[in-house]
């Protein structure tokens, strides 16, 4: 049994055949730049991809369930912008002659509260009405990004105060703010998926929907879940990156969606279901974040970034599916 | 063109094509000529080309069919957007173009807003900040859009000429407030010894800053451009060296007032009225608001 | 314990079940017998709550219910072993069989220990050897099935609802299983068993019921009947079945195949297919014999060029040499493979059955690059009526027919290319015994017509009834080839044993 | 046999259920514009779709076998892009003292054989890499976004002379000329998927690819094959956009591959393959153009049209899929 477990080493890291790609990425960047192996710049790269990893762990439990969640960036906006909103103005309401303010707290976490009803909105239309998930949350992309800019009018809201602003440019033990979160984030779903029963139930469902509901699993339920958790998690992307900013943006998270899935994918999880994992997802999410870090430091003509960019990602899930052939 | 005829009934329309909402100067330079309008006694419709010109050539036309009486025209591109004027003016209908110009003589004025002069203003105060020396950083608006172009080329045209400002890194951050702090964060690590950052707008200005105060280096001059809320505010709290002013709103009125005297008979218009761009600095912050100087 | 009275269940346009009303006692084995498409496996759909909305009353322990998803049946005592494969390939034994009734711990988090291990004593008790940690899309169907027979065991219930439970597995395994089913019924336990094997019937029912079209036709007590009885009252007609006649002597080869060895995916687990040759003439019938996992699959996979990178040996068809490289290529040389596995390799499911059928020879039946619809028409036309294909018309969607339809309209494809050999992986798996009667009369013409045959199967005695020669493989070796004449089930049996267990 | 036909026409009508949902917007458009139900307005919309229906008549394919292609956009600005540079400046090789001047076909055609090996680069790595043909497109996109900025500069290429102008300005026979183009391509891949051997493939290998392969198609050549046309048609729009602006525009196209994929999706075609039609597709495209045009012409504020938009595309979905259920 000892042997086995051991045996097995290998084929348990072949699983994260991406950390291949990644050493090579680093490798290559450490050799033209001396910048990039430095404790400060992984930290800047952590906290860089934070946001990233907030919205691909959502992500990537969705795709587990063979969906797909087009709307975390415009659920991104419109969370940190109402959370922005609550913090700096409350809710005025000059007929009843009421104000309601908010504290830090209250705020952030009305904006979860949001950002979870907007995942189980997708959630909802997904199970009930059987819209593809492609259609439903593409139509939530466009009305959460038209209820942002009326939320705003169109203006950032800035000047959101110093405890707010903890929240995404603090450090804790030594650790930035957003990076402890997103490592608590990963860590929760890393064990929502391996250890709990819902877990297992969203591999099941991506992996045979019929047979996960001949075996009793209440589909609907799990899939309203997961979306809403995917939408919780948007906002707290949200509500990091209007810290960061001190300000919320109308137009924050545009194509965060396809960062997003780009993560997924790499780090190995399947777009029709059923196969991947969160840690897969982290990785993914480095290579891409370690990517953008490293064409800066190279200081590459913005021209040829993307060229660049877009062939990195290109051999390293070519370099991946050699790997995992073997 | 069977809608000509209608254009009698109800009150006379006025399109506000603009070249994007998803930034707060361009909402602020519609909505002003919106309101003008409407003070004229005009029904005004605000449209989004959402930084597309082909989605503008959409609007053109979905305006020209409903019977609007003249455009508040601000260009996704100088050439781009020629067909468009010219349709309009084959159609009759007068076309206003606000800030960015067009490069046709079809369009009845141009109220303009000179980028280039405006940061050849700007190249001349960064120099004189630093002293004629030092290593600075340039952020880059969107890489296709011709106004990041125009504002780079200004601010070179004078600061190349001195050998010992060293432009240590030149990225684009698309205008976005948090790519402008993404990639400034990760320059700084490659260059922690800059001393100063030219942005392409305000937002990327504001993000630069809040890298450099999170790497603890808040003396490092920022610039940007726009004249944005927040960069007046940065600017009278010193987190901003300074930015460009461009008068959104004096553009957007004198646009609309012109197209109510053109539809009122008057034909005689400036081709080009080019309105200055004023350079905002700490020593007159007093005189100016977000997007205008204070009445 | 179990009655249903007056069940009546319509499909847009087709009536599945018309006022079925039946009985299922206590301490008993009912053998449910139908046609394909008598509507046996909605009846156990709707008993299980696979099917909430139908018409009529079931009542279960004195006591009327309505289930409405698959889960309160469970709760209430009925599971089910479903006839299609309901398993989620990328998760593990373990997982699949505790799939919406895992082993909690205190702190509300799977136990994986307990699952595993109680996986573990489920899965010696059906005596199959693997490990409960492997996935279940590495099984062949045939382990697939017992996973599913272990994950209906793990449930104590009342009332255990099997499918055609042995579509898939070996002799062995069938021992297995009936033992199992005996234990079942000691302990008062209800048991339906729907199965298209009679042998089997005879062997382990106590009572019989008999649907046709929708309906029960009939039920009684096993040992009351025969063979011929319930054949001709489920049919309607009584059924002559084939034998062969004895073999044409032709000695014109058409398929050679030498020397061939197939690698493992993994590299260093070795071959799984060592040093096979073998010949086929014209006109000749080879049934396949082997245990489950004996590689007859992965050996009629290799020869039709599934396998390119991994295979060594030589290959020749009607003496011209052939490499194993792609289908297309041994489609253009005349072979045609009809897959073990017909829903997930023989048919485009969603497709009708015209297109099914049309796809091996579209340029045949194009004009100038366009599709020609009177041609295709008419081929699937002629296949239709040749084979007896029961459908609606040629534009039903093949997914929608039934089994032995469907394995009709695989065999249909590749009849239409014209082929000078045919390999059939298991062809009359899941399928009644009128259609299996007609797709040996089938084979047969085909083999007097001059075709070399391949059948891979895992019933003896139909290897027995059809073959002009027998292969006999074990642990991907050859291990016999007898003429019809010298084939006893002793011999072959023997031959199939792997020596190394 | 004809009583059948007869029966069957309600059937035949289902399959394009979105039909209903363009009705009703239809109704409801005209109910509060008289502008909209007019000859110049049916043209108008007609026009503003025909790119839309170029890139989403190859995305259709594409989906068909389940695939997807998210480099259409970009393939788009970079065909344009060298149309119009080819064009206005040709080739010129200083070093070897060479140029190459382009007629107006001649840079067509090369811009539209530049879009089908752009395509036909996406099929390589997705079939010969295994790449997963969202990453694959992905890396596309960018890559061709970049190139663009490159053979740009950063700058549109404008002034292309009148007879470029006739492809997407002119009428021909009182119908404008890009609607022709649009409805000869909707043609010839209605023709394709209908009547020939490779478009009963292409449902093959979207239906069940293994038992494709089994067949003896050969998969890969087919996919290719999908993905080449798309990028070509993608090409097509990208020069039809460019000659509408008498101008290529460095960041053209982007966000496309969301419309064209919504087009397909709202048309019926289903995102796991197998399952769909041109013609549905083509319905899609109307029913996102009208929609487009009906809120300009209600004079609905930018805001609040995506906020429309969004719900308008979930309900018209909605209907339909509770019109298919019967
Ligand atoms: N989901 C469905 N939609 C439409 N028709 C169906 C559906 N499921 C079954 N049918 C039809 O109902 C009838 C009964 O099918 P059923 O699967 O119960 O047959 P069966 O007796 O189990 O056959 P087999 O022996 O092949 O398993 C058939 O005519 C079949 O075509
Ligand atoms: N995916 C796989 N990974 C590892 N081993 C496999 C895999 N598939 C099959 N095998 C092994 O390969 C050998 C041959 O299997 P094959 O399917 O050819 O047998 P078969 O005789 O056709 O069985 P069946 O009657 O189930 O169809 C068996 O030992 C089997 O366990
Ligand atoms: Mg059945
Ligand atoms: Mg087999």
């Amino acid at each position: 049994m000892q042997a086995l477990t051991l045996a097995n080493a290998p084929k348990q890291l072949a699983k994260f055949q991406s950390l291949i790609a990644l050493f090579f990425l680093c490798l290559v960047i450490s050799l033209l730049s001396d910048k990039f192996l430095t404790v400060a710049n992984g930290w800047n790269v952590l906290r860089q991809i934070s946001v990233n990893i907030c919205i691909s762990t959502g992500m990537t439990l969705v795709v587990l369930t063979a969906g797909i969640d087009l709307s975390v960036g415009s659920v991104l906006a419109l969370c940190g912008a109402v959370t922005a909103g609550l913090l700096k103005n409350g809710i005025e309401l000059p007929s009843a002659n009421l104000f309601i303010g908010f504290t830090v707290f209250g705020s952030i976490i009305s904006g979860i509260v949001l950002g979870t009803l907007l995942g189980w909105f997708n959630g909802f239309t997904i199970t009930r009405f059987k819209v593809p998930p492609f259609v439903a949350t593409l139509a939530v992309l466009t009305i959460a990004r038209g209820l942002t800019m009326l939320w705003t009018k169109g203006f950032p809201i800035s000047g959101l105060g110093s405890n707010f602003a903890y929240v995404g440019t603090g450090w804790l033990l030594g650790i930035p703010v957003p990076v402890w979160i997103s490592a608590v984030i990963v860590l929760l779903a890393h064990m929502l998926t391996r250890k709990t029963p819902l877990g297992r139930y969203i591999y099941a469902i991506g992996g045979n929907e019929s047979a996960a509901r001949l075996s009793g699993i209440r589909i609907n339920r799990v899939k309203m879940s997961v979306y809403a958790i995917a939408g919780a998690l948007a906002a707290i992307g949200g509500i990091i990156v209007t810290s960061r900013l001190d300000s919320a943006q109308p137009n924050a998270g545009i194509t965060y969606e396809l960062d997003a899935i780009a993560a997924v994918v790499i780090g190995g999880t399947s777009l029709s279901g059923g196969r991947g994992s969160i840690l897969g997802t982290v990785l993914g999410a480095i290579i891409i974040g370690v990517l953008n870090n490293g064409l800066v430091l190279l200081n590459v003509s913005p021209f040829w970034q993307q060229v660049v960019k877009g062939l990195v990602i290109l051999v390293a899930v070519i370099i991946d599916k050699a790997n995992s052939k073997e | 063109f069977g809608c000509k005829s209608k254009r009698s009934d109800g009150p006379k329309k006025m399109a506000v094509i603009v070249s994007t909402l998803n930034n707060p100067w361009f909402v602020f330079l519609a909505e002003n000529a919106a309101a003008k309008a409407k003070e004229l006694g005009y029904e005004a419709k605000i449209f989004d080309s959402q930084n597309n010109t082909a989605l503008e050539t959409d609007h053109f036309e979905n305006a020209l069919a409903s019977g609007y009486s003249a455009v508040l025209f601000n260009p996704t591109d100088a050439d781009g957007s020629v067909v468009n004027v010219l349709k309009a003016k084959e159609a009759g209908v007068p076309v206003f173009c606000m800030d960015r110009e067009v490069n046709s003589d079809a369009a009845t004025s141009q109220i303009l807003s000179d980028s280039y002069s405006g940061c050849v203003a700007m190249g001349k105060y960064f120099v004189q900040q630093l002293n004629k020396k030092g290593n600075y950083v340039e952020l880059l608006g969107l890489v296709g859009d011709n106004n990041t172009w125009q504002r780079s080329k200004g601010f070179h045209s004078l600061v190349d000429y001195y050998p010992e400002l060293k432009m240590v890194a030149q990225q684009s951050a698309d205008f976005d407030r948090n790519k402008g702090m993404e990639v400034l964060e990760s320059i700084l690590q490659a260059h922690p010894n800059i001393d100063a950052v030219f942005c392409g707008n305000d937002a990327m200005a504001m993000g630069a800053y809040q890298a450099l105060v999170s790497a603890g280096k808040p003396n490092v001059k920022v610039f940007g451009f726009d004249g944005a809320e927040d960069a007046i505010t940065g600017i009278g709290e010193g987190k901003i060296a300074a930015t460009a002013m461009q008068f959104p709103k004096v553009m957007a009125e004198t646009a609309a007032v012109y197209a109510d005297e053109y539809l009122k008979g008057k034909r005689e218009f400036p081709k080009k009225m080019p309105v200055a761009v004023e350079l905002v600095t700490k020593e007159n912050i007093k005189d100016y608001i977000a997007y205008g100087k204070k009445d | 314990m179990l009655a249903v009275k007056n069940i009546t269940k319509k499909f847009s346009g087709v009536t599945a079940l018309n006022n079925v009303s039946l009985v299922l006692n206590a301490g008993e084995v009912t053998a449910i017998i139908g046609e394909n498409g008598a509507g046996k496996s909605t009846l156990m759909k709707i008993l299980s709550g696979v099917y909430p909305d139908y018409e009529g009353t079931i009542s279960f322990k004195d006591q009327v219910v309505r289930f409405s998803n698959p889960k309160e049946a469970q709760e209430k005592g009925i599971t089910i072993i479903h006839q299609e494969l309901n398993l989620v390939p990328f998760l593990t034994v373990t997982e699949n069989i505790f799939l919406g009734r895992e082993i909690l711990t205190r702190w509300g988090t799977l136990d994986k220990k307990a699952m595993a291990a109680k996986t573990k004593t489920l899965l010696d008790r059906l005596r199959l050897t693997i490990s409960p940690d492997t996935m279940v899309y590495a099984l062949k169907v045939g382990q697939q099935q017992v996973v599913e027979i272990a994950k209906a065991l793990l449930l104590e219930s009342d009332l255990i609802i099997m499918d055609e439970p042995t579509s898939a597995i070996s002799e062995s395994e069938v021992d297995v299983l009936f033992s199992i089913i005996e234990d079942l019924r000691k302990e008062g336990k209800a048991i339906a068993y729907i199965s298209h094997k009679l042998d089997e019937l005879f062997k382990i029912a106590d009572r019989y019921i008999i649907m046709r079209d929708g309906q029960v036709i009939e039920d009684g007590r096993m040992n009351g009947t025969d063979h011929d009885g319930i054949i001709s009252k489920m049919v309607g007609r009584s059924v002559n079945m084939v034998r062969k006649a004895d073999g044409i002597g032709n000695s014109e080869t058409i398929l050679a195949v030498r020397g061939l060895n197939l690698q493992h995916r993994i590299k260093e687990q070795g071959l799984r297919l060592k040093d096979i040759s073998f010949t086929v003439n014209r006109g000749e019938i080879v049934g396949v014999f082997g245990l489950m996992g004996a590689g007859r699959t992965e050996l009629l996979e290799t020869v039709f060029g599934l396998h390119p990178n991994l295979c060594s040996g030589s290959l020749t068809v009607n003496g011209n040499a052939l490499a194993f490289k792609s289908p297309c290529a041994a489609i253009a040389a005349g072979l045609a493979l009809v897959p073990e596995d017909r829903k997930k390799d023989g048919l485009m499911l969603g497709l009708n059955v015209r297109k099914n059928i049309s796809i091996t020879t579209l340029e045949a039946l194009s004009n100038m690059g366009f599709l020609d619809n009177k041609k295709e028409c008419s081929l699937s036309g002629k296949y239709i009526d040749e084979l007896r294909i029961k459908s609606s018309s040629d534009r039903q969607l093949a997914g929608t027919l039934s089994g032995g339809n469907q394995q009709k309209i695989v065999l249909a494809k590749w009849l239409a290319t014209n082929p000078v050999l045919l390999m059939l992986d298991e062809p009359t798996r899941g399928i009644d015994i009128n259609a299996k009667n007609e797709i040996y009369k089938l084979i047969l013409k085909l083999a007097a017509a001059g075709l070399g045959i391949i059948m891979v199967s895992s019933e003896l005695p139909e290897i027995l009834a059809v073959s002009d020669r027998v292969l006999v493989m074990a642990e991907g070796c050859l291990t016999a080839s007898l003429p019809i004449n010298e084939a006893t089930e002793d011999r072959i049996l023997k031959c199939a044993i792997p020596k190394t267990i």
